[in-house]
Parts: C-alpha cells; structure tokens; sequence
C-alpha cells in the first residue's frame, strides 16, 4: 500500500486538475466523511422538507395549484432517495442514515424548521428557498465527487422549474386583491432572513469551508453564494411592489451588490441546536410515519421471503420432475 | 355525439353522472394527498403521490367538462370548491378517512377493480368527449388496479398483523361497495343513450376480479351486509365529507372571487 | 375609564389587548370543546365541557368589548368567525391539538395558573369594562385551577404510564409558556395607563404556583429552552390554527351574510 | 316467605291503586328486568346521542349556537349518568351496563344511527328528536317505578329547553337565505320517518307493550305516542312553508288526526340489528373513548389507593404518637 502522504499527494493532484472522483477511488478518510455529512443532509433536507409544503396540499385553492403541490412534494421525495442511493456510494447504509435522522443525530437544512402558515408560504418556499438551493446546488454542480456532481445536475432542473412554480403563485398574489398582497408580504418577512441563513454561517466562522474548498467540493463560499442570490431575488420582490425586511438594505453602485444588514446568527446558531419553531414536530411526523409504517415494511419482507421460498420449491419440483 | 350536437335533453342527466364520476376522483384523490410525506417509506410515499395525482387530473378533465354541459359557465374550480356536502355526487367510500395503510390499500383496491371496468367500457360512449377522457383514465387505472392488487396480496398474505389489518379493513368498507353499482333513472336515461354503460352487467365482473385477488391474499370475502350504504349520488354522505371540505375549501371561501 | 371616557390614543393598544384575551378564550375553548362525547369517563366528559363553556363565555364577552373598542361595527361572532390565523392574537399554547388526555390537563394547569393571576389583577383594571369580565371570569378560573391542579397531582403521582404521559406533556409545553409573560409596547402602553397589570411582576407568582403542584404530583419541572415559543401576540402562530379555522369557520365563510 | 302468586297479586294491586314502586319493594323478576332493559337503553341512547350533535360543535356558526350545542350535549352526559343510578337501584352495576353497550350486546336508540350531515340537522335533531323524546318521558314520568318516572321528571325540563333551541334554530333557517331554506328541508326530509319510527313498532308488533300498559310502566302504546307527535309537529313544519316527505300525509277532520302514509318498518329492524348508516363509527367512537382513557381511570384508582394509604399511616402515627 503506498505511504497515505503519497496517496494524499496524488489525489490532491487530480483535484486541481478538475478530475472528478469516483466511489471507487482512493480518497482521504476526511473527504469521505465530509461528502457523507453533506450529502446525507441534503437528503435529509429534501425528506423534512416534504412537510412544510405537505402541510398545504389539503388547502390549495385550485386543482392546478393541488396538484402542482402536489408533484412537487412528489419530487422532493424522488431527490431525496437519489441522494440517499449516491451516498451509498461512500459505503454507507441508507437505513442507518435515516435511523440518525429519526433519531436526531443527524442535521437537516435548519429553514424547514419554520412553519408555513400562509398558502403565500408555499409561493415563497418556492421562491425564495428553491432558489437559494438552486445557487447552492448549481455550484455544487461542479463538485469533486461524481455522484454528488451529477446528482444536483439532475435535480437542479427539478429545483428550477419549482422556483418558477412558486414566483408565478406569488406574482397572482401580487396582482390579486388587498388582502392577497398583505399575505405575500407577510410571508416575504417572515422567510426572507432564515434563507438567507440558508448558506451557512459566514466564512470567518464557516468551520468546513477551507477543505471543501481545497477539495472543489464546494467552488464558492458561503458569503459569495449568499450574495449572489440577494443580487437575483432583490429586484425581483422589489418588481413585485413588495417590500424587503431590511431598513438597511441598499444598492453599492461600485459592486453591483445589493448590501444587507446584519443577519441575526444567534438566531440561527440556536435553530441548528434544534430549538426553533417547528424542530420538534418535524422529526416526530417523520417518526410516526415510519413507525405506523413498520409493519407495512415487515409485511413486504415476509411475502417477499414467501414468493422466494415458493419459487425454489417450484423450481426444485421442476428439476425432481 | 359532441357537446354542440348534444341532446338538451340529456343535459341534466349527463351533468348529474359528471359530477358523479368528477367528484369520485377528487375526493379520492384528495384522501390519497393526505399520505404525501406520511408514507411507510420514501418509495410509497412517491407511488401514492402518483395515483392521488392521476385522479385529481381525473376529476379536472370530468369537472370541467360537467361544467360545460351544464352551461352555466362554472368551472371544475367552481365546482370543486364552492359547493357544500349535499351537493357532492360522489360514492360514499372515497370519502371515509384513509385511516391505516391497509384501510387506504384495500379502499384503492375496490374502487380501481370498479373504476378500471367503468372507463374501459367509457371508451366507446356515444358522448365523445367522455370517451376521450375514459380512454387516458383507463390506461391510468389499469396501473392503479395493478398496485393495489399486488399490495392486497402483500398485505393478505404478508404477517398476521398486515393479513388482520387488510381484513378489518375490507370488512368495514364491503358495506361502501353496494353504491359503486347502483342504477336510477339518471344511468338508465344514460345507459339507453349509449352514453353510459349499463352497471349492472359489470358487476359480475367486478365481483370476479376481487374474488380472484382475494383468494391469492387468503383473504375471506365479506358478506354482503342487509344495508349497502347509499345517498352519496343523491347528496347524502357521512360525517366525514363536510369536515374535509371544510379544510379543502377554506381559501376560496375565506376569500371569495380571488384569483390564485 | 368607561368604553365613552377612553382615552382615543389607548384605543389600538386596547383593540390588540382585549383580541389577546378574547383568542386565548376563544382557541382553548375550542380545543377544550373537541372533548366532548369523547373523555375518559362520563363525569370528567361533563367537566371538561363546563371548563370549554367558561373560555366560550370568556370570549365571547371580551371579543365583544374589543369590537366596541375599535368602533368599527365588529361583533365577537365577525371576528372569531371572518379573520385569517394571521389576525389572530393568541399564545401559540392553546392552539396545540388536544393530545392525549395528559396533554390537555397540563395545557390546562400551566394556562389556568396565568388566567387566575390575570384576571385576579385584571379586576383592578382602570377599564371598568373589563373589570367587570375579569371579576367574573376570575371565579371561573379559580376552579379551572383546582380541577387541573388536582388532576396533575393524580396524573403525576397516579401510574408509570400517567406519570410518564404527564411529564412528557409538561416537556413538550413548557417551551410556549414564555409567551404568556412576554412584554411588548401594547401592554407596556396599558401597564401606564393602569388598564393591564404588570406581567412581568405575575411571571415569579406563576413560577411558584406551578412548582408548588409539579413537586406534589412528583413531576419534573423542565428546563427553560433556549427558544421560548413567541409569535402569536403578532399573528404568527403554529401550522395548527389555519387547520383549526378552517373548520370552526366554514359555515360562515361557505354562507357569507346568513344568519344563524 | 310469602307464596310467589300471593306475592305477584299484592304487587299488581299496588300498580292499580297507582303506587309508585321503589327499589327496595318487592316486584316480580319480569318486572325487574323489564324496567333495566328500559332504563339502560334510554342512558345508553343518551351517551351514543352525544355524538351526532357533537360532530357540529367544532363547526357551529356563532358563538352563541357553540355554547348552547356544547352545553345541550354536556346536558345529554348529565342525563346518562342520572339514568346509570336510577337503573343501579335496580342491582345491575353501571359499569356491566358499558360494557354491554361497548360490546354492541345492549340497544341505545335507532335515531342516532343516522348521520348529521349539516347545520339544519342540529335544528331538526332539537326539533323533532327532543320533540318526540318529550312526547315519551311525558308519559314514562308517571311510570310505577320511582326512580324512572323521578327521572323522567327532571330529564323532561331540559329536553323542553333543548326542543326549543332546536326549533328556534330552524326558524332563523327558514326566514333565512335560499341556501338556508334548501339546508332546512334537506334535513327534515332525512329526519323525519327515522324520528316516527323512535316510539317502536305499532301496537301489534310490539312484543312488550302490554305488560308494560299492565304494570303501568307505560301510559300509553306506541302508536297512540306516535299520533301525538304526529299532531303536534306537522302544524308547525308546516308554518314555516316547509313541507312534510310524505305524500300521503292529510288531516283527518273527525279525528283531529293528521294520517300519514306507510312506515317502512324493513329499515326500522334492519338499523335496530345494527345496519344502519353510523351503526359501526358510534360503537367504534365510544370504544376508542373508553379505550383511550383506560390508563386515565387506572391513575385514579392508583392515586386513590396511595391517598388512603397515606391518610391510613398519618392516622396510625397519630394514635402512636
């Protein structure tokens, strides 16, 4: 086995040189551990995240807007087992990855800890969170490690054409009656900030982003993806006649940034801890549902190991004939 | 027959079995959203997510067409949401709770065995447009059938928990299969116009198919009970209905005349 | 102070004040009624019920008086019945669902043991008006405390299973008790003016009072989490209200102008 | 002891001279059971009654119908506990009588084996429920046996007090919108045969009719009850311009009588032996209650015990001490 410095050397090497890195390719214990962590909270992310939007399936105001919801959600579900099967490829199980999850060993994005009270909630979740994890996962696009790279390829498209499904529900609110514009704007203040969060705590206190970086895992860092989506989604409210949350918001001719005031890292230290809105009932709906659904589970194991068994002694009869 | 060619006669009629066929499907297809996030796992959850959207895009196309033979300018939105319980159509099963995954397996299972027959023999009503939306439902049904059959004999013959459960739960729902056949004068007017096929005849059938799955579940055909519930193509429900409109329609109330 | 010598400049504060109170009322009351025809046992279905009808009687008196106040024409009816959650005032506490039968006596013990320390102050309001509901309603919480203080004591010091139900109902509250101490400028504004008492002087009374009961019925008192449930005095509730109002709200939304 | 006919012969004197029978006088076994097979029932109609009104209280439309509804359901509770003890006078244990009830052996009152669909249904249920539940206790108030006809008494004030909420709810229907209107005679058209058939099977079919009329447990028979009813409602549907769902409905001058068509009594034994529309949900909804508060009733005993025990060894360190 060649001397671990050697193998770091080399597999440094096909970094800079943008090679991508494959399951089975040698890479440093640290790099595997890092695309595990991520990775699996991304998918945990998309499994949480069924919920805030689920909650308003049952109440969409239309049958267009139901079942757009609906095969929305739907997606969310499909991104998560993507993602659950390309971190199987760093050699982990996907039930143990969800036990954590249940379990609360494992993280999930901190903006589905926010309740969606409004039905103008589900048009800024798709707005404002769809689009922060587009720039997320656009950049991510690139990542070092193949499955990741090619699993936010696929689900980016997905991501896009939600955004556009949740800014089109917010302009009808926007040209809809007085009380409709007041529920946009109440939903813009409350999601506003905690996307913003989104990306991660700023990169003087963001403890991953060096190595990620080092490893093109990541390509940008937390302050430059934050930036970039506050210079897309500011003139789009402020086109809708609405208003940001920000008295200190404002445009920087040189930069071409919009420059925001201070974000309220308390808020979102405290809310990773698991003490925000929503922490609780979201791991205990996941829970019910998969322990109301255990003996669905056993059922397929038993009547699968039935069909086997029947087939051998079919199968043994055949030969014995 | 198209709708420009369409015998005012049979307007009221037609409009009557519309709504019963729309609201079959967005009742049912609500009860199945109920699941989205909820599933025994991930892979379900999205399968579920699959037949709840088939038959919301079921009761779109039906609605709207319901709306258009009435003539009064209402859209399947109208109809959807601003009628009130004793103007629904739909039979009463599709409105109970999903209750547990068996409840809502073996309800998928009688009404997909009864919608598959319905919109294959739909195919070839002398009302076109009908016959149009039956020829997409049915292939879309026939993967329904299929789903829920398989999973009648996972469940039936999995565990003696999942076989007590499906049980229980085609015990409690054999009293709502009754209505998915009835015959009154609207199917008659129908079924003589060519326009609807004739229940009756597909009931055999029907009872054929659910026998042969249920036997390869081991599970027992229930007695057909003195009292087959019914009122539900007349306006009569359950508790039930009023309390799940309350929650699907409460945007369009609250807001009335609002675009979204 | 009467409702015709009020200071105008007090009104909003007031408006926001008496909305606090009424939706507390209100949205437990509701919860509380959920009970009904469904308790563990007869005499405590009965209980539960006249504990429901107080909160009722509660908001029904102060929405009216807030309608008053504003001077808009609104009646308690218009405002329980034609607001969105995001209008409503309540601690997030009360719009919980009910739970298990643990959940809703420790919901009780922790809100009755602020009401009557609230309206027990409350009766010495400058607002004559709201004296007078607060005399009233403070005799009716007096026996909202006895009952659920007696019931935690039992719960606590009854079984495994009760003790365990209990405290884990007093875990899973304890982080939207904050909320009903918190201090913004309405009440501040109302504090001055003598009309509202002085919440955070009631907080340590209620602290004690709790502790007192939690250690009879052999109960943890949980540690105060770093995130207090907050909100609700702004409009911001739990994704439990919308679902809640919806139901509560249907017949007048579905029949707009009727009267009932 | 004194020979069984003499027994029955002073007994049936007693009845005749109109004697009110009480729990610790001696009554033939028949009688007995008669009188707790009566009782029962009518408690147990009281509590499973709870439920169809009860579905409405969550969705009454002003504050003031949700108190009442609440407070008139909560009356209904009051009411079974009171028949509970007035059936215990006669030995049987209220706890057996749940039992029985949760183990669908004991009968509770057809009527409320139908559903309530809407708002108006809570009117009528008042109306004609109460109504006709009046019309009975009116006569069973002076039932032989005391403790039924005392019952009866006081159950009968409040059930006047709930009819009128009911009719009162009606008129506000009938003077109200067309939807109203349309609501109003949707629910009379449901309720009214269920209701006629609530006084039992007409006089030649009813088994215990007439060792009831002779041991003076009831006044009068089932279909002299029923034309009572009869006479009293059909004026007043008819004031507020609603119609009666019976064809052949028309006034018999001589008599006084309003004579309706045929009751369809297939359905009356087809819902008494249990299939009716909501027989299942209410036997499933008392037992799921019962269920669900068993570890409720188990920590009131528990703590009972500890209570006695305690005062049990203060007292004893009293005495020591």
């Amino acid at each position: 086995m060649k001397d671990e410095a050697i193998l770091e050397a080399e597999f440094q090497a096909r970094i800079d040189a943008d090679e991508k890195i494959e399951p089975k390719d040698w890479m440093p214990e640290r790099y595997r551990r890092q695309l595990v962590r991520m990775m699996s909270q991304h998918a945990h992310s998309e499994i949480v995240g069924m919920l805030p939007e689920g909650n308003w399936i049952t109440r969409a105001p239309t049958l267009r807007r139901k079942m757009a919801l609906l095969a929305k959600v739907q997606d969310e579900a499909g991104h998560g087992l993507y993602l659950y099967s390309a971190t199987e490829t760093l050699g982990v199980d996907r039930y143990q990855l969800i036990r954590d999850l249940l379990e609360g060993r494992a993280k999930y994005s901190n903006i589905f800890n926010y309740p969606t009270l409004t039905w103008a909630d589900v048009g800024v979740i798709g707005w404002f969170v769809d689009g922060a994890a587009i720039v997320n996962q656009t950049m991510l696009a690139k990542s070092s490690y193949g499955p990741y790279a090619r699993a936010m390829i696929r689900i980016c498209k997905e991501e896009a054409f939600h955004k556009r499904q949740g800014y089109e529900i917010c302009v009808t609110l926007a040209r809809g009656t007085p009380e409709q514009r007041r529920m946009l704007q109440d939903a813009i203040n409350r999601w506003w900030w905690p996307t913003l969060m989104m990306f991660g705590p700023p990169d003087d206190q963001s403890p991953n982003s060096a190595e990620l970086l080092r490893w093109k895992v990541k390509r940008k860092t937390n302050d430059e993806l934050r930036q970039h989506f506050i210079n897309i989604t500011v003139p789009q409210v402020l086109a809708l006649g609405m208003a940001i949350p920000d008295p200190e918001l404002r445009y920087d001719e040189k930069t071409g940034n919009w420059l925001i005031g201070p974000i309220d890292w308390d808020e979102f230290w405290r809310v990773i801890r698991g003490h925000g809105p929503c922490n609780r009932e979201r791991l205990q709906a996941r829970r019910k549902a998969h322990e109301e659904g255990a003996w669905v589970r056993e059922a397929v194991q038993a009547y699968a190991r039935k069909r086997q068994q029947q087939a051998a002694s079919t199968a043994a009869e055949v030969s014995h004939g | 027959m198209t709708l420009e060619t369409l015998d005012a006669a049979l307007r009221p009629a037609l409009f009557e079995y519309l709504l019963r066929l729309g609201d079959d499907a967005l009742i049912l297809g609500h009860r199945l959203s109920e699941w989205c996030g909820h599933g025994p796992y991930l892979e379900e959850d999205i399968a579920l997510a699959n037949l709840a959207l088939d038959c919301l895009g079921h009761a779109e196309a039906l609605l709207t067409l319901a709306g258009e033979v009435e003539g009064r300018g209402r859209t399947a939105d109208d109809l959807a949401f601003l009628r009130d319980a004793y103007d629904f159509r739909n039979v009463q099963m599709v409105e109970l709770p999903r209750g547990d995954f068996a409840f809502t397996i073996t309800r998928q299972f009688l009404f997909a065995t009864y919608a598959c027959l319905l919109y294959e023999a739909l195919q070839q009503s002398a009302f076109e447009p009908l016959a149009g939306i039956a020829a997409k439902a049915h292939k879309e049904m026939r993967y329904h059938l299929r789903h829920s059959s398989e999973w009648m004999r996972c469940l039936g013959d999995g565990t003696d928990e999942s076989h007590r459960r499906a049980q229980t739960a085609l015990d409690e729902l054999w009293m709502y299969t009754g209505e998915l056949f009835e015959v009154d004068d609207t199917l008659r007017t129908l079924t003589e116009a060519r326009i609807a096929p004739d229940m009756a005849a597909l009931q055999p059938k029907w009872r054929e198919q659910v026998e042969a799955v249920l036997r390869e579940a081991t599970l027992t055909v229930p007695e057909d009970p003195p009292y087959m519930a019914t009122g539900g193509r007349r306006g009569h429900h359950t508790e039930h209905l009023g309390h799940l409109l309350a929650e699907m329609q409460f945007l369009q109330r609250a807001y009335p005349g609002a675009q979204w």
